[in-house]
C-alpha cells in the first residue's frame, strides 16, 4: 500500500514531464520523479522497528535497517543533483536565447 | 596476471579526463596528444585481451577484493571484448579526426574531457557485472553526451540538448525504478546472483513489470521507435565527431548491449520478450527508413537512418537463434563503422562548405575526392551492396529470419533495404555527383588527420566481411554470440571463475 | 507508522500543487517542500545519513532554481494544454499503476526485507573495514567503485555546466577568440 | 537578489544580513569539516560535508556579492581543487593495487570508534569533500556569471 502511494508520487512527476509546456515545470517534474524513486528504495530496505545502521560503542544493536539501499540512494541523490545543475544551466541559456520558458515557443527544430 | 588489465578500461579514460581538464587549458596541444594517446592505449589494450579471453573464456575481477554479491565485480567475457573493441576502435579514429575538426570550436580541452568521460562511461557499462554500477556509468555517459550535444551553444543545439536531457532523465528514472524493484525481489545487485535467484524462483508478475520498465528505459536510450523522438534532433546538432560517437556507439553500448545482456543473461529470454523486441525492431526499421526519405539536412537524414539500422540489430538479436544473434552483433559492428564514417563525411562537408543542406551541394567529389569516395563506400555498405561488410550482415539477418520462419519480417527487411539504397543514392547524387555549384568553386579537401580517419574507416567497411570467416573472426564474433546463446548459464560461469 | 502515511500524503499534496500552480516561483517552493518532506521521511525510516544529505542538497537545488526563476517570473498564459498529450499521459499513468499493483503484491511486505547480501555487512562490516557507520563502510569500501562513478558524475556535470555557459561556441576559420 | 535595497555602490545585501552572515559563515564551514572528518563514525560523510562547505561559500557570496567571495576562492582555484580531489580519489584506488586489488583498503584499520580508524575511508571522505565542495561552488559561480552577462546583453 505504501509502495503504491510512493509510485503515485512517481506518476505525478511523469505526468508533469509529459504534459506541461514550461521548462521550469519540466525540471520540477524531473525532481519529483527522483524523490519518488529515492523514497521507494529506502522503503524497500526498511525493517519494522529497526535501528539506524550505525554501531554504538557499548551495546550490541539488533535489528538494523538495510544499509545497502541507503548507500545506493546516496549515490542517486548526487546524480540527481548533477542532472539538475546541468539542466538548469541549459534552461538559463535557452531563456537567454529565446526570452521565454515556454516550450511551444521554442520550436526551431521540426519534430 | 591478466586480472590487472580489467580496471584499466575504466581507469585510463577517467584519469586522462582529469589530467586533460587540469593541464589542457594551460599547455597548448597537450589535450590533443594526450587524448589520442589514451584512446590508442585503450584500443591496444582491448586487442591484447582477445587471445587471453580466447583461452580462458571469462575473467572476473573483484573490486576491492570483495567477493561478488558483497562487493562489485567486473566481468570480461567474449561479448564484453566484442563491444570493447568496437567502442575503442571507433573512439580512437574519432579522436584523430577531432584534432582538426574541433579547431572550429572554442574550449577544445573541455571537449576532450567530456569525450573521455563519455568513453569511460561506455567502457564502464560494458565491463561491469553489477546492476547499480551499470546505472551509475550509464549516467556518466549520458550526462557527458547531454553537454556535448550542446557544445556549440547555438539555439538549435541548446534546444536539442534540452529535449534529449528530459528524455534521458526519464529513461534513467525508469531504469533505476526497475533496479529498485529487482533489489527488493532478490535482495542482490550482482547480475550473476540475480540470474541465479530468478532461475530458482521462476518468473512472475514482478519480472514482467521490471522487463517493461527496462524496455522503456533502455529503449529510450537506444531510440527504438515509440521512444525515438529525441534522436533526430540531438544527433545532428552535436559536432560531427560527437554525432559519430552518439550514433555509432552510444545508443549501442547503452541501449542494445545493456538490453541484450540483461534480457539474455540475467532474465533469460522468453517467447514474449523475444517477440516484443522483434516487433519494436521492425517498427523502428520501417518508420526510420520512411522518415529518412524526405530529409534535406544531410545529418538529419543519417540520424533517421540510424533508427532504421538499429531496428535491424534488434530484429537479429530478438530472434534469439544462434544465427540471428550472430547477424545482429555483426550488424552492430558494421553499423558502428559505417555510420561513424558517414557522420564524419558530413562533418567534412560542413567543414569545407559551411552548409548541411543537400540542395545547396553538388559535385563535391571533384573537389574533395577522399570525402567523396569514402562516403560512397559507407553508403554502399549501409545499403547492402555485395562484397561490402553491410551486405553480409543484412543477408544473415534476413536468412536467420527465414530460418526462424518469420517470413513477413524477412520480406519487410528486404524492402527496407531497398528503401535504404534509395535514400543513400539520393544523397550521393545531390551532394557528391552532378555538377559543381558556382558558390562551391573555392572549397578544398579537409586536413590530413580527418582524411586519415575517414580512410581507415572505409577500409574497415570494405573488408569487414572477412570477419565472418571462422579463422579470422572466431574469437571475435562467434564467441560473443555464444555468451548470449548460453543465457542463464552466465551465472554458473561467473561464479565458477570467481573461486 | 501512521506518521509516515501522513508525511507521504503531505508530499503528494505538495507535488500536485507544484505541478498545477501557475506561478513558477510558488511551484519551485512547493517542490522544495516535497524535498524537505522527503528528508523527514528518511529520518523516520532510520536513514540519518540520507536525511542530512537530502537536506543540504535540497537547499542547494532550491537556491539554484530560485536564482533561475526570479525576475523571470512570467505567469503562464492560460492556454489549453494539448488534449491528446493529456489523454496519453493519463492512460500511461493509469496503466502503470494497474500493472504496478500486481507486481508490488508479490514483493516482500513493507518492513520485512530479505536482506540476503546485507547480512554480510552486519557480520563483517566492523571487523573488515573498521568503520562504525555501516553506510560509510558500504559506500567507501564494499562499493567504493560506485562512489568513484558518483564522483565522476558530479565532475562531468561541473565540466558540462562550464561548457554550456560559454558565450561563444563556434569560431570562423582563422578567427582567434580569447577563451576564458 | 535584493541588491537594490542596499547602497548601489556596495554590492550584496543589507547590513543586518551581512552582520549575521559574518557570525554564521565560519560556524557553517567548521560544521562541514566536522561532518567530513567523522563520516566513518556518525551520519554524514564526504558528500554531505562537501555540500555544506560549498553552501557556506555560497552563503557568503549571496550576502556580500560576488567580487568579495571570489577573492576568498576564485573560480580557477575552485576547479583546481576539484581536479585535485578527483585525482586523489583515483590515486587512492590505484594505491589499492599494492594490496592486490583496485580499491583495496590497504591502510591498517586502527581501533574502531577512534577518529583515525577505518583505513582509506576518511581519506576518501576528504577527497570527495574537496571535489564536491569546489565543484558545486564552481557551478554556482558559473550560473551567476551567466545571469549577469544576460542582463547586460538585455539592456
Amino acid at each position: 500500500m505504501i509502495y503504491l502511494m510512493c509510485l503515485f508520487l512517481f506518476c505525478i512527476g511523469v505526468y508533469c514531464i509529459l504534459v506541461k509546456r514550461n521548462i521550469i515545470k519540466i525540471i520540477v517534474g524531473i525532481g519529483i520523479v527522483e524523490y519518488a524513486i529515492n523514497l521507494f528504495f529506502i522503503l524497500v530496505g526498511y525493517r519494522l522497528r529497526g535501528r539506524a545502521p550505525i554501531l554504538a560503542q557499548d551495546q550490541v544493536i539488533q535489528n538494523m535497517v538495510d544499509p545497502l539501499p541507503q548507500a545506493l540512494v546516496l549515490t542517486a541523490i548526487v546524480i540527481g543533483l548533477a542532472v539538475t545543475a546541468l539542466i538548469v544551466a541549459i534552461a538559463i541559456r535557452l531563456y537567454e536565447r529565446y526570452g521565454t520558458f515556454d516550450v511551444t515557443k521554442i520550436r526551431r527544430l521540426r519534430g | 596476471m591478466n586480472y590487472e588489465l580489467i580496471p584499466l578500461f575504466v581507469a585510463i579514460p577517467l584519469g586522462s579526463a582529469f589530467l586533460v581538464s587540469l593541464l589542457g587549458k594551460r599547455l597548448k596541444g597537450f589535450s590533443d596528444a594526450f587524448s589520442n594517446l589514451a584512446t590508442f592505449s585503450l584500443f591496444s589494450l582491448s586487442l591484447l585481451s582477445v587471445p587471453v579471453i580466447g583461452r580462458l573464456r571469462i575473467l572476473v575481477y573483484k573490486v576491492g577484493g570483495w567477493i561478488a554479491p558483497i562487493g562489485i565485480c567486473m566481468v570480461l567475457d567474449s561479448l564484453t571484448i566484442f563491444m570493447l573493441i568496437t567502442v575503442n576502435l571507433i573512439a580512437f579514429l574519432i579522436t584523430i579526426y577531432s584534432i582538426s575538426y574541433m579547431e572550429r570550436y572554442t574550449a577544445k580541452w573541455k571537449f576532450y574531457t567530456l569525450f573521455l568521460l563519455m568513453l569511460a562511461g561506455m567502457n564502464g557499462v560494458i565491463v561491469t557485472g553489477d546492476m547499480f554500477n551499470l546505472f551509475v556509468f550509464l549516467e556518466i555517459a549520458s550526462i557527458s553526451s547531454y553537454s556535448l550535444v550542446a557544445f556549440g551553444v547555438e539555439h538549435e543545439e541548446l534546444e536539442a540538448s534540452f529535449k534529449y536531457m528530459v528524455m534521458g532523465s526519464l529513461a534513467s528514472s525508469f531504469i533505476l525504478l526497475g533496479i529498485a524493484i529487482l533489489y527488493s525481489h532478490t535482495s542482490s545487485l550482482n547480475m550473476a546472483d540475480i540470474s541465479r535467484i530468478l532461475v530458482e524462483r521462476g518468473s512472475g508478475e514482478i519480472l514482467f513489470f521490471v522487463s517493461a520498465l527496462f524496455i522503456m528505459g533502455f529503449g529510450l536510450k537506444a531510440a527504438l521507435v515509440p521512444f525515438h523522438a529525441w534522436l533526430p534532433d540531438a544527433h545532428p546538432s552535436a559536432p560531427a565527431p560527437i554525432s559519430a560517437m552518439l550514433s555509432g556507439l552510444l545508443i549501442k553500448a547503452l541501449g542494445v548491449y545493456a538490453l541484450a545482456r540483461i534480457f539474455f543473461n540475467v532474465f533469460g529470454m522468453s517467447a514474449i520478450s523475444s517477440s516484443i523486441l522483434m516487433v519494436l525492431g521492425i517498427a523502428s526499421m520501417v518508420l526510420g527508413g520512411l522518415l529518412a526519405l524526405g530529409q534535406d539536412d544531410i545529418k538529419r537524414l543519417y540520424a533517421y537512418s540510424s533508427i532504421s539500422q538499429i531496428g535491424y540489430v534488434f530484429l537479429g538479436i530478438g530472434m534469439g537463434t544462434n544465427l540471428g544473434i550472430l547477424a545482429g552483433l555483426f550488424h552492430l559492428f558494421n553499423h558502428a563503422t559505417f555510420k561513424s564514417l558517414l557522420f564524419l563525411n558530413s562533418g567534412s562537408v560542413e567543414y569545407a562548405t559551411g552548409t548541411r543542406d543537400l540542395r545547396k551541394m553538388g559535385g563535391l567529389s571533384s573537389r574533395m575526392p577522399v570525402t567523396g569516395y569514402s562516403s560512397l563506400v559507407g553508403s554502399m555498405s549501409i545499403s547492402g551492396i555485395p562484397p561490402l561488410a553491410g551486405f553480409w550482415s543484412k543477408l544473415l539477418i534476413i536468412l536467420s529470419a527465414i530460418e526462424a520462419k518469420h517470413f513477413i519480417f524477412a520480406s519487410i527487411a528486404v524492402l527496407i533495404s531497398i528503401l535504404t539504397l534509395a535514400y543513400y543514392l539520393r544523397v550521393q547524387r545531390l551532394a557528391f555527383f552532378g555538377e559543381l555549384k558556382e558558390s562551391m568553386r573555392g572549397i578544398r579537401e579537409v586536413p590530413l588527420p580527418m582524411r586519415v580517419s575517414m580512410i581507415s574507416l572505409s577500409i574497415i567497411c570494405l573488408f569487414g566481411g572477412l570477419l565472418l570467416i571462422p579463422a579470422i573472426g572466431k574469437n571475435f564474433l562467434n564467441l560473443a554470440t555464444e555468451v548470449l546463446v548460453n543465457g542463464n548459464k552466465y551465472a554458473q560461469v561467473v561464479f565458477g571463475s570467481m573461486k | 507508522m501512521i506518521e509516515l502515511y501522513i508525511l507521504l500524503l503531505f508530499m503528494i499534496l505538495a507535488a500536485i500543487i507544484a505541478v498545477e500552480i501557475r506561478d513558477l516561483l510558488s511551484s519551485v517552493i512547493a517542490v522544495g517542500a516535497v524535498g524537505l518532506g522527503l528528508s523527514v521521511a528518511f529520518l523516520i525510516l532510520k536513514a540519518p545519513d540520507l536525511a542530512i544529505t537530502q537536506l543540504v542538497v535540497e537547499i542547494l537545488c532550491l537556491i539554484i532554481l530560485i536564482r533561475a526563476t526570479i525576475r523571470r517570473d512570467i505567469p503562464m498564459p492560460n492556454r489549453k494544454e494539448e488534449v491528446i498529450g493529456l489523454i496519453m499521459a493519463v492512460l500511461f499513468v493509469g496503466g502503470f499503476l494497474f500493472f504496478a499493483y500486481f507486481a508490488l503484491k508479490n514483493l516482500p511486505p513493507f518492513g520485512h526485507p530479505i536482506m540476503k547480501v546485507s547480512q554480510n555487512y552486519f557480520s563483517e562490516g566492523l571487523r573488515k573495514t573498521g568503520a562504525t557507520n555501516l553506510v560509510a563502510s558500504v559506500i567507501l569500501d564494499f562499493r567504493a567503485y560506485d562512489t568513484l562513478g558518483e564522483a565522476t558524475v558530479l565532475f562531468t556535470a561541473v565540466i558540462g555546466v562550464l561548457t554550456v555557459v560559454r558565450r561563444i561556441g563556434r569560431k570562423k576559420p582563422g578567427e582567434d577568440i580569447k577563451e576564458d | 537578489m535584493s541588491g537594490k535595497l542596499s547602497d548601489s555602490n556596495k554590492p550584496g545585501m543589507t547590513l543586518i544580513v551581512k552582520t549575521i552572515t559574518r557570525l554564521t559563515v565560519g560556524l557553517i564551514f567548521l560544521y562541514g569539516i566536522y561532518i567530513v572528518m567523522h563520516g566513518h563514525l556518525s551520519p554524514g560523510g564526504g558528500f554531505a560535508g562537501g555540500v555544506i562547505i560549498a553552501l557556506s561559500f555560497i552563503h557568503f557570496m549571496l550576502a556580500f556579492g560576488k567580487d568579495l567571495a571570489l577573492k576568498k576562492l576564485s573560480s580557477g582555484a575552485a576547479s583546481l581543487f576539484e581536479n585535485f580531489g578527483a585525482l586523489m580519489f583515483l590515486t587512492i584506488a590505484f594505491l589499492g593495487l599494492t594490496g592486490g586489488y583496485f580499491f583495496f583498503n590497504f591502510i591498517s584499520k586502527g581501533r574502531p570508534f577512534n577518529l583515525f580508524s577505518a583505513g582509506i575511508i576518511p581519506l576518501c571522505n576528504v577527497a570527495i569533500c574537496l571535489k564536491v565542495g569546489a565543484g558545486l561552488f564552481a557551478v554556482f559561480v558559473a550560473l551567476i556569471l551567466t545571469e549577469i552577462t544576460t542582463k547586460r546583453s538585455d539592456r
